[in-house]
Protein backbone atom coordinates (compact mmCIF):
# COMPACT_ATOMS: atom_id res chain seq x y z
CA UNK A 1 0.00 0.00 0.00
CA UNK A 2 1.20 3.47 -0.67
CA UNK A 3 -0.29 7.11 -1.16
CA UNK A 4 1.25 10.10 -2.45
CA UNK A 5 0.86 13.73 -3.85
CA UNK A 6 2.99 14.27 -6.51
CA UNK A 7 4.01 17.01 -8.80
CA UNK A 8 4.65 15.21 -11.89
CA UNK A 9 2.56 13.27 -14.56
CA UNK A 10 1.01 9.93 -13.28
CA UNK A 11 1.82 6.87 -14.82
CA UNK A 12 -1.24 4.18 -14.78
CA UNK A 13 1.04 1.54 -15.83
CA UNK A 14 3.95 1.94 -13.52
CA UNK A 15 1.09 1.68 -10.24
CA UNK A 16 -0.87 -1.36 -12.05
CA UNK A 17 2.69 -3.20 -11.88
CA UNK A 18 3.17 -2.29 -8.50
CA UNK A 19 0.01 -3.83 -7.26
CA UNK A 20 0.46 -6.90 -9.33
CA UNK A 21 1.01 -10.39 -7.84
CA UNK A 22 -0.12 -14.08 -8.18
CA UNK A 23 -2.31 -14.05 -5.55
CA UNK A 24 -4.24 -11.62 -7.10
CA UNK A 25 -6.75 -12.85 -9.84
CA UNK A 26 -8.26 -9.04 -10.60
CA UNK A 27 -6.18 -6.03 -11.02
CA UNK A 28 -8.53 -2.28 -11.12
CA UNK A 29 -6.79 1.05 -12.47
CA UNK A 30 -8.70 4.61 -11.98
CA UNK A 31 -7.41 7.36 -13.78
CA UNK A 32 -9.41 10.48 -13.18
CA UNK A 33 -8.49 12.97 -16.11
CA UNK A 34 -9.04 16.26 -17.45
CA UNK A 35 -12.50 16.88 -19.40
CA UNK A 36 -12.89 19.22 -22.07
CA UNK A 37 -16.20 19.96 -20.81
CA UNK A 38 -17.85 20.82 -16.81
CA UNK A 39 -21.50 21.73 -16.57
CA UNK A 40 -21.51 22.82 -20.20
CA UNK A 41 -18.27 25.10 -20.24
CA UNK A 42 -15.35 24.71 -22.37
CA UNK A 43 -12.46 23.81 -20.23
CA UNK A 44 -8.59 24.41 -21.24
CA UNK A 45 -7.37 23.03 -18.16
CA UNK A 46 -7.14 22.79 -14.46
CA UNK A 47 -4.71 23.63 -12.00
CA UNK A 48 -4.69 21.55 -8.75
CA UNK A 49 -3.22 22.97 -5.03
CA UNK A 50 -3.78 21.13 -1.79
CA UNK A 51 -2.51 21.39 1.83
CA UNK A 52 -0.49 18.93 1.08
CA UNK A 53 0.49 17.85 4.27
CA UNK A 54 -2.46 17.00 5.02
CA UNK A 55 -4.12 15.96 1.61
CA UNK A 56 -1.28 13.07 1.76
CA UNK A 57 -2.19 12.27 5.47
CA UNK A 58 -5.68 11.99 4.40
CA UNK A 59 -4.63 9.75 1.35
CA UNK A 60 -2.36 7.06 3.46
CA UNK A 61 -5.55 7.33 6.23
CA UNK A 62 -8.20 6.50 3.29
CA UNK A 63 -5.75 3.82 1.83
CA UNK A 64 -5.14 2.49 5.07
CA UNK A 65 -8.75 2.07 5.89
CA UNK A 66 -9.51 0.43 2.63
CA UNK A 67 -6.72 -2.34 2.94
CA UNK A 68 -8.07 -2.89 6.16
CA UNK A 69 -11.95 -3.25 4.93
CA UNK A 70 -11.21 -5.05 1.92
CA UNK A 71 -8.85 -7.36 2.39
CA UNK A 72 -5.51 -6.39 0.32
CA UNK A 73 -2.78 -4.57 0.94
CA UNK A 74 -2.21 -3.83 -2.77
CA UNK A 75 -3.51 -0.31 -3.12
CA UNK A 76 -1.69 2.43 -4.22
CA UNK A 77 -2.66 6.13 -5.15
CA UNK A 78 -1.17 9.30 -6.36
CA UNK A 79 -2.77 12.47 -7.00
CA UNK A 80 -0.79 14.74 -8.92
CA UNK A 81 -0.69 18.47 -8.48
CA UNK A 82 -0.65 21.58 -10.25
CA UNK A 83 -1.55 22.66 -13.82
CA UNK A 84 -3.07 19.84 -16.09
CA UNK A 85 -3.65 19.95 -19.88
CA UNK A 86 -7.15 18.09 -21.70
CA UNK A 87 -6.84 14.72 -20.99
CA UNK A 88 -4.17 14.67 -18.26
CA UNK A 89 -4.01 12.59 -15.43
CA UNK A 90 -4.73 14.38 -12.31
CA UNK A 91 -5.37 10.78 -10.04
CA UNK A 92 -4.48 7.06 -10.35
CA UNK A 93 -6.07 4.52 -8.00
CA UNK A 94 -5.00 1.03 -8.32
CA UNK A 95 -5.90 -2.27 -6.72
CA UNK A 96 -5.36 -5.92 -6.55
CA UNK A 97 -7.37 -8.68 -5.25
CA UNK A 98 -7.92 -12.18 -4.95
CA UNK A 99 -11.26 -11.45 -5.89
CA UNK A 100 -13.21 -8.96 -9.02
CA UNK A 101 -16.10 -7.83 -6.27
CA UNK A 102 -13.65 -6.61 -3.75
CA UNK A 103 -10.91 -4.91 -6.41
CA UNK A 104 -14.16 -2.86 -7.65
CA UNK A 105 -15.25 -2.04 -4.04
CA UNK A 106 -12.14 -0.80 -2.77
CA UNK A 107 -10.78 0.69 -6.05
CA UNK A 108 -14.86 2.94 -5.62
CA UNK A 109 -13.97 3.03 -1.56
CA UNK A 110 -10.50 4.86 -2.41
CA UNK A 111 -12.07 7.34 -5.03
CA UNK A 112 -15.01 8.30 -3.22
CA UNK A 113 -13.49 9.14 -0.12
CA UNK A 114 -11.01 11.07 -1.44
CA UNK A 115 -13.27 13.37 -2.94
CA UNK A 116 -15.01 13.64 0.10
CA UNK A 117 -12.49 14.06 2.47
CA UNK A 118 -8.89 15.04 0.85
CA UNK A 119 -7.94 19.02 0.58
CA UNK A 120 -7.08 19.39 -2.54
CA UNK A 121 -8.88 21.80 -4.60
CA UNK A 122 -9.21 22.58 -8.55
CA UNK A 123 -9.37 26.11 -10.17
CA UNK A 124 -11.20 25.55 -14.06
CA UNK A 125 -9.61 27.94 -16.53
CA UNK A 126 -12.25 28.17 -19.77
CA UNK A 127 -11.44 28.65 -23.18
CA UNK A 128 -13.04 32.48 -22.50
CA UNK A 129 -9.87 33.15 -20.81
CA UNK A 130 -12.15 33.08 -17.46
CA UNK A 131 -11.14 30.57 -14.17
CA UNK A 132 -13.12 29.54 -11.22
CA UNK A 133 -12.51 27.12 -8.03
CA UNK A 134 -14.56 24.32 -8.43
CA UNK A 135 -16.76 23.87 -5.45
CA UNK A 136 -19.02 20.27 -5.90
CA UNK A 137 -21.24 21.38 -2.99
CA UNK A 138 -22.43 24.49 -4.75
CA UNK A 139 -22.85 26.68 -7.91
CA UNK A 140 -19.34 28.32 -8.71
CA UNK A 141 -17.83 31.55 -7.81
CA UNK A 142 -16.00 33.26 -10.31
CA UNK A 143 -13.33 34.40 -10.57
CA UNK A 144 -11.80 36.96 -12.87
CA UNK A 145 -10.55 36.22 -16.53
CA UNK B 1 -1.36 32.98 22.42
CA UNK B 2 -0.39 32.42 18.87
CA UNK B 3 -1.98 30.18 16.62
CA UNK B 4 -1.62 29.74 12.52
CA UNK B 5 -4.13 30.06 10.23
CA UNK B 6 -4.29 28.19 6.77
CA UNK B 7 -5.86 29.61 4.44
CA UNK B 8 -6.60 27.75 0.71
CA UNK B 9 -7.98 28.23 -2.92
CA UNK B 10 -11.15 30.50 -2.89
CA UNK B 11 -10.23 31.51 1.34
CA UNK B 12 -7.34 32.26 -0.15
CA UNK B 13 -8.74 34.68 -2.22
CA UNK B 14 -10.96 36.21 0.69
CA UNK B 15 -8.23 37.22 2.85
CA UNK B 16 -5.94 38.08 0.43
CA UNK B 17 -2.96 35.25 1.58
CA UNK B 18 -3.06 31.93 2.60
CA UNK B 19 -1.51 32.47 5.93
CA UNK B 20 -2.06 34.33 8.95
CA UNK B 21 -0.19 34.57 12.59
CA UNK B 22 -2.90 35.32 14.64
CA UNK B 23 -3.22 35.98 18.34
CA UNK B 24 -5.95 34.69 20.23
CA UNK B 25 -7.06 34.47 24.06
CA UNK B 26 -5.98 31.45 25.85
CA UNK B 27 -8.27 28.93 25.72
CA UNK B 28 -9.65 29.67 22.04
CA UNK B 29 -12.20 26.88 20.07
CA UNK B 30 -12.14 26.98 16.80
CA UNK B 31 -15.56 28.41 16.73
CA UNK B 32 -14.34 31.59 18.63
CA UNK B 33 -11.40 31.98 16.18
CA UNK B 34 -14.62 31.26 13.36
CA UNK B 35 -16.20 34.38 14.69
CA UNK B 36 -12.89 36.36 14.81
CA UNK B 37 -12.45 35.53 11.02
CA UNK B 38 -15.95 36.32 10.18
CA UNK B 39 -15.58 39.50 11.67
CA UNK B 40 -12.60 40.42 9.73
CA UNK B 41 -14.77 39.51 6.19
CA UNK B 42 -17.04 42.27 5.95
CA UNK B 43 -18.78 40.64 2.83
CA UNK B 44 -19.57 37.78 4.06
CA UNK B 45 -17.31 35.16 1.46
CA UNK B 46 -16.63 33.03 3.69
CA UNK B 47 -19.73 31.08 4.72
CA UNK B 48 -20.99 30.57 8.39
CA UNK B 49 -19.46 26.66 9.51
CA UNK B 50 -16.46 25.81 7.09
CA UNK B 51 -14.74 22.80 7.43
CA UNK B 52 -11.63 23.19 9.79
CA UNK B 53 -8.35 20.92 10.23
CA UNK B 54 -6.05 21.39 13.35
CA UNK B 55 -2.82 20.63 12.86
CA UNK B 56 -4.08 18.74 10.26
CA UNK B 57 -6.75 16.72 11.15
CA UNK B 58 -10.15 17.60 10.75
CA UNK B 59 -11.55 19.32 14.20
CA UNK B 60 -15.08 20.44 15.56
CA UNK B 61 -16.04 23.75 16.83
CA UNK B 62 -15.98 23.35 20.60
CA UNK B 63 -12.19 22.10 19.92
CA UNK B 64 -9.78 23.81 22.25
CA UNK B 65 -6.86 25.62 20.58
CA UNK B 66 -3.41 25.63 21.81
CA UNK B 67 -0.44 27.76 21.49
CA UNK B 68 1.45 27.01 18.02
CA UNK B 69 -1.86 24.91 16.66
CA UNK B 70 -1.68 25.40 12.81
CA UNK B 71 -5.30 26.18 12.31
CA UNK B 72 -6.65 25.79 8.55
CA UNK B 73 -9.73 27.02 7.16
CA UNK B 74 -10.58 23.98 4.35
CA UNK B 75 -13.14 24.95 0.88
CA UNK B 76 -15.26 22.29 0.00
CA UNK B 77 -12.70 19.60 -1.23
CA UNK B 78 -12.33 18.96 -5.19
CA UNK B 79 -9.81 16.48 -5.93
CA UNK B 80 -10.00 13.46 -7.99
CA UNK C 1 -16.02 0.10 -28.81
CA UNK C 2 -14.10 -3.33 -29.83
CA UNK C 3 -14.22 -6.58 -28.61
CA UNK C 4 -11.89 -9.74 -29.62
CA UNK C 5 -10.53 -12.73 -28.65
CA UNK C 6 -7.13 -13.23 -29.37
CA UNK C 7 -4.33 -15.64 -28.73
CA UNK C 8 -1.53 -13.32 -27.93
CA UNK C 9 -0.47 -11.48 -24.71
CA UNK C 10 -2.75 -8.82 -23.19
CA UNK C 11 -1.72 -5.31 -23.41
CA UNK C 12 -3.64 -3.16 -20.70
CA UNK C 13 -1.50 0.14 -21.41
CA UNK C 14 -2.51 0.39 -24.97
CA UNK C 15 -6.29 -0.42 -24.49
CA UNK C 16 -6.23 2.18 -21.33
CA UNK C 17 -4.86 4.40 -24.37
CA UNK C 18 -7.53 3.15 -26.92
CA UNK C 19 -10.30 4.29 -24.83
CA UNK C 20 -8.97 7.70 -23.62
CA UNK C 21 -10.58 11.21 -25.18
CA UNK C 22 -10.67 14.62 -24.17
CA UNK C 23 -14.86 13.84 -23.41
CA UNK C 24 -13.80 11.81 -20.59
CA UNK C 25 -12.97 11.96 -16.79
CA UNK C 26 -12.88 8.56 -15.32
CA UNK C 27 -10.63 5.64 -17.15
CA UNK C 28 -11.31 2.11 -15.32
CA UNK C 29 -8.96 -0.98 -16.69
CA UNK C 30 -9.79 -4.23 -15.19
CA UNK C 31 -7.15 -6.74 -15.27
CA UNK C 32 -8.08 -10.56 -14.86
CA UNK C 33 -4.93 -12.52 -13.87
CA UNK C 34 -4.06 -16.33 -13.55
CA UNK C 35 -3.72 -16.94 -9.28
CA UNK C 36 -1.51 -18.91 -7.53
CA UNK C 37 -3.99 -20.75 -5.36
CA UNK C 38 -7.55 -21.74 -6.46
CA UNK C 39 -10.19 -23.19 -3.70
CA UNK C 40 -7.50 -24.40 -1.98
CA UNK C 41 -4.97 -25.77 -4.45
CA UNK C 42 -2.17 -24.70 -5.67
CA UNK C 43 -1.93 -23.66 -9.79
CA UNK C 44 0.57 -23.52 -11.98
CA UNK C 45 -1.22 -22.49 -15.11
CA UNK C 46 -4.83 -21.97 -16.47
CA UNK C 47 -5.49 -23.08 -20.24
CA UNK C 48 -8.56 -21.46 -22.00
CA UNK C 49 -10.30 -22.87 -24.83
CA UNK C 50 -13.55 -21.42 -26.53
CA UNK C 51 -16.35 -21.70 -28.97
CA UNK C 52 -14.29 -19.05 -30.92
CA UNK C 53 -16.64 -17.24 -33.22
CA UNK C 54 -19.65 -17.62 -30.64
CA UNK C 55 -17.20 -16.12 -28.49
CA UNK C 56 -16.22 -13.30 -30.33
CA UNK C 57 -20.01 -12.95 -31.15
CA UNK C 58 -21.24 -12.75 -27.39
CA UNK C 59 -18.57 -10.48 -26.24
CA UNK C 60 -19.58 -7.65 -28.86
CA UNK C 61 -23.05 -8.46 -27.83
CA UNK C 62 -21.88 -7.38 -24.28
CA UNK C 63 -20.21 -4.58 -25.48
CA UNK C 64 -22.94 -3.44 -27.19
CA UNK C 65 -25.07 -3.52 -24.77
CA UNK C 66 -22.51 -1.75 -22.73
CA UNK C 67 -22.32 1.01 -25.11
CA UNK C 68 -26.01 1.57 -24.93
CA UNK C 69 -27.02 1.30 -21.40
CA UNK C 70 -24.17 3.29 -20.22
CA UNK C 71 -23.89 5.85 -22.38
CA UNK C 72 -20.52 5.62 -24.06
CA UNK C 73 -18.75 3.89 -26.95
CA UNK C 74 -15.00 4.11 -24.98
CA UNK C 75 -15.39 0.63 -24.40
CA UNK C 76 -12.67 -2.61 -25.25
CA UNK C 77 -12.55 -5.88 -24.23
CA UNK C 78 -9.74 -8.68 -25.22
CA UNK C 79 -10.12 -12.09 -23.59
CA UNK C 80 -7.25 -14.26 -24.32
CA UNK C 81 -6.83 -17.81 -24.89
CA UNK C 82 -4.18 -20.24 -24.67
CA UNK C 83 -2.56 -21.17 -21.75
CA UNK C 84 -1.47 -18.28 -19.49
CA UNK C 85 0.94 -19.03 -16.54
CA UNK C 86 0.87 -17.38 -12.99
CA UNK C 87 0.28 -13.56 -13.21
CA UNK C 88 -0.54 -13.36 -16.58
CA UNK C 89 -3.56 -11.38 -17.89
CA UNK C 90 -6.61 -13.56 -19.38
CA UNK C 91 -9.12 -10.34 -19.88
CA UNK C 92 -8.44 -7.02 -19.34
CA UNK C 93 -11.28 -4.37 -20.09
CA UNK C 94 -10.90 -0.27 -20.32
CA UNK C 95 -13.93 1.79 -20.54
CA UNK C 96 -13.91 5.43 -20.13
CA UNK C 97 -16.85 7.76 -19.87
CA UNK C 98 -17.86 11.43 -18.67
CA UNK C 99 -18.32 10.27 -15.52
CA UNK C 100 -17.08 7.84 -12.88
CA UNK C 101 -20.25 6.15 -11.67
CA UNK C 102 -20.83 4.90 -14.92
CA UNK C 103 -16.95 3.79 -15.87
CA UNK C 104 -16.86 1.35 -12.90
CA UNK C 105 -20.82 0.29 -13.75
CA UNK C 106 -19.92 -0.32 -17.45
CA UNK C 107 -16.44 -1.78 -16.96
CA UNK C 108 -18.49 -4.42 -14.22
CA UNK C 109 -21.34 -5.10 -16.62
CA UNK C 110 -18.70 -6.26 -18.82
CA UNK C 111 -16.93 -8.78 -16.61
CA UNK C 112 -20.16 -10.13 -15.02
CA UNK C 113 -21.81 -10.34 -18.32
CA UNK C 114 -18.69 -12.14 -19.89
CA UNK C 115 -18.55 -14.78 -17.20
CA UNK C 116 -22.12 -15.47 -17.35
CA UNK C 117 -22.64 -15.98 -21.04
CA UNK C 118 -19.51 -16.12 -23.11
CA UNK C 119 -18.60 -19.71 -24.33
CA UNK C 120 -14.91 -19.68 -22.89
CA UNK C 121 -13.49 -22.61 -20.70
CA UNK C 122 -10.39 -23.01 -18.31
CA UNK C 123 -8.68 -26.15 -17.73
CA UNK C 124 -6.79 -25.59 -14.56
CA UNK C 125 -3.51 -26.80 -14.69
CA UNK C 126 -1.96 -28.06 -10.62
CA UNK C 127 1.47 -28.12 -9.16
CA UNK C 128 0.90 -32.04 -8.23
CA UNK C 129 0.01 -32.72 -12.09
CA UNK C 130 -3.27 -32.72 -12.18
CA UNK C 131 -5.41 -30.70 -14.47
CA UNK C 132 -9.27 -30.22 -14.05
CA UNK C 133 -11.70 -27.95 -15.75
CA UNK C 134 -13.53 -25.38 -13.72
CA UNK C 135 -17.18 -25.35 -13.78
CA UNK C 136 -17.86 -22.23 -11.82
CA UNK C 137 -21.79 -23.63 -11.11
CA UNK C 138 -20.39 -27.27 -8.98
CA UNK C 139 -17.58 -28.91 -8.07
CA UNK C 140 -15.10 -30.01 -10.07
CA UNK C 141 -14.68 -32.97 -12.50
CA UNK C 142 -10.88 -34.24 -11.99
CA UNK C 143 -8.87 -35.00 -14.93
CA UNK C 144 -5.79 -36.80 -15.45
CA UNK C 145 -2.20 -36.00 -14.55
CA UNK D 1 -31.14 -33.99 -42.62
CA UNK D 2 -27.17 -33.63 -41.39
CA UNK D 3 -26.10 -30.95 -38.59
CA UNK D 4 -23.10 -30.84 -37.03
CA UNK D 5 -22.66 -31.09 -33.21
CA UNK D 6 -19.96 -29.51 -31.20
CA UNK D 7 -18.45 -30.33 -28.00
CA UNK D 8 -16.18 -28.29 -25.65
CA UNK D 9 -13.78 -28.73 -23.15
CA UNK D 10 -14.89 -31.35 -20.77
CA UNK D 11 -18.29 -32.34 -23.08
CA UNK D 12 -15.50 -33.23 -25.65
CA UNK D 13 -14.10 -35.86 -23.24
CA UNK D 14 -17.70 -36.97 -23.13
CA UNK D 15 -17.74 -37.85 -26.67
CA UNK D 16 -14.00 -38.44 -26.78
CA UNK D 17 -14.56 -35.77 -29.57
CA UNK D 18 -15.27 -31.89 -30.54
CA UNK D 19 -17.43 -32.58 -33.67
CA UNK D 20 -20.21 -34.72 -35.05
CA UNK D 21 -22.06 -35.05 -37.83
CA UNK D 22 -25.35 -36.41 -37.30
CA UNK D 23 -28.73 -37.45 -38.97
CA UNK D 24 -31.46 -36.55 -37.27
CA UNK D 25 -35.30 -36.79 -38.70
CA UNK D 26 -36.46 -33.17 -40.09
CA UNK D 27 -38.02 -31.43 -37.86
CA UNK D 28 -36.32 -32.36 -34.90
CA UNK D 29 -36.32 -29.73 -31.78
CA UNK D 30 -33.05 -29.15 -29.46
CA UNK D 31 -34.44 -31.02 -26.97
CA UNK D 32 -34.83 -33.84 -29.32
CA UNK D 33 -31.24 -33.87 -30.38
CA UNK D 34 -30.08 -33.94 -26.37
CA UNK D 35 -32.47 -36.90 -25.80
CA UNK D 36 -30.57 -38.96 -28.47
CA UNK D 37 -26.94 -37.29 -27.13
CA UNK D 38 -28.07 -38.90 -24.06
CA UNK D 39 -28.96 -41.86 -25.44
CA UNK D 40 -24.83 -41.94 -26.81
CA UNK D 41 -23.77 -41.25 -23.19
CA UNK D 42 -24.61 -44.13 -20.94
CA UNK D 43 -22.55 -42.82 -18.38
CA UNK D 44 -24.69 -39.70 -17.85
CA UNK D 45 -21.44 -37.17 -17.83
CA UNK D 46 -23.40 -35.08 -19.69
CA UNK D 47 -26.16 -32.84 -17.19
CA UNK D 48 -29.97 -33.38 -17.94
CA UNK D 49 -29.82 -30.09 -19.60
CA UNK D 50 -26.92 -28.60 -20.79
CA UNK D 51 -26.81 -25.16 -22.48
CA UNK D 52 -27.57 -25.41 -26.42
CA UNK D 53 -26.09 -22.88 -28.98
CA UNK D 54 -27.86 -23.50 -32.43
CA UNK D 55 -25.13 -21.38 -35.44
CA UNK D 56 -23.72 -19.49 -32.70
CA UNK D 57 -26.35 -18.66 -30.65
CA UNK D 58 -28.53 -19.78 -27.44
CA UNK D 59 -31.02 -21.70 -28.29
CA UNK D 60 -34.32 -23.16 -26.15
CA UNK D 61 -35.22 -26.96 -25.99
CA UNK D 62 -38.33 -26.13 -28.51
CA UNK D 63 -36.47 -24.57 -31.37
CA UNK D 64 -36.53 -26.67 -34.48
CA UNK D 65 -33.52 -27.43 -36.06
CA UNK D 66 -32.96 -27.21 -39.76
CA UNK D 67 -30.38 -29.01 -42.71
CA UNK D 68 -26.71 -27.88 -41.88
CA UNK D 69 -27.66 -26.40 -38.47
CA UNK D 70 -24.23 -26.04 -36.29
CA UNK D 71 -25.57 -26.99 -32.89
CA UNK D 72 -22.97 -26.61 -29.87
CA UNK D 73 -23.30 -28.36 -26.41
CA UNK D 74 -22.06 -25.73 -24.45
CA UNK D 75 -20.17 -26.75 -20.55
CA UNK D 76 -20.86 -24.05 -18.15
CA UNK D 77 -18.65 -21.21 -19.02
CA UNK D 78 -15.69 -20.24 -17.21
CA UNK D 79 -14.21 -17.28 -19.06
CA UNK D 80 -12.99 -14.16 -17.60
Amino acid sequence: MRAAVVPTPLDATALLAEVASVANGASIVFVGTVREVNEGRAVSGIEYTAYEAMAARELEAIVTEAVSRFGTSDIVVEHRLGRMGLGEASVVIAVAHPHRAEAYDASRFVIEELKRRVPIWKREEYVDGTRAWVDPTAARAEVGP
Amino acid sequence: MTITALFFASYADVFGRGRMEMEVPNGSTVGELLRHLHSLDPERRLPPAPLVAVNERYARPDQVLRHGDEVAVIPPVAGG
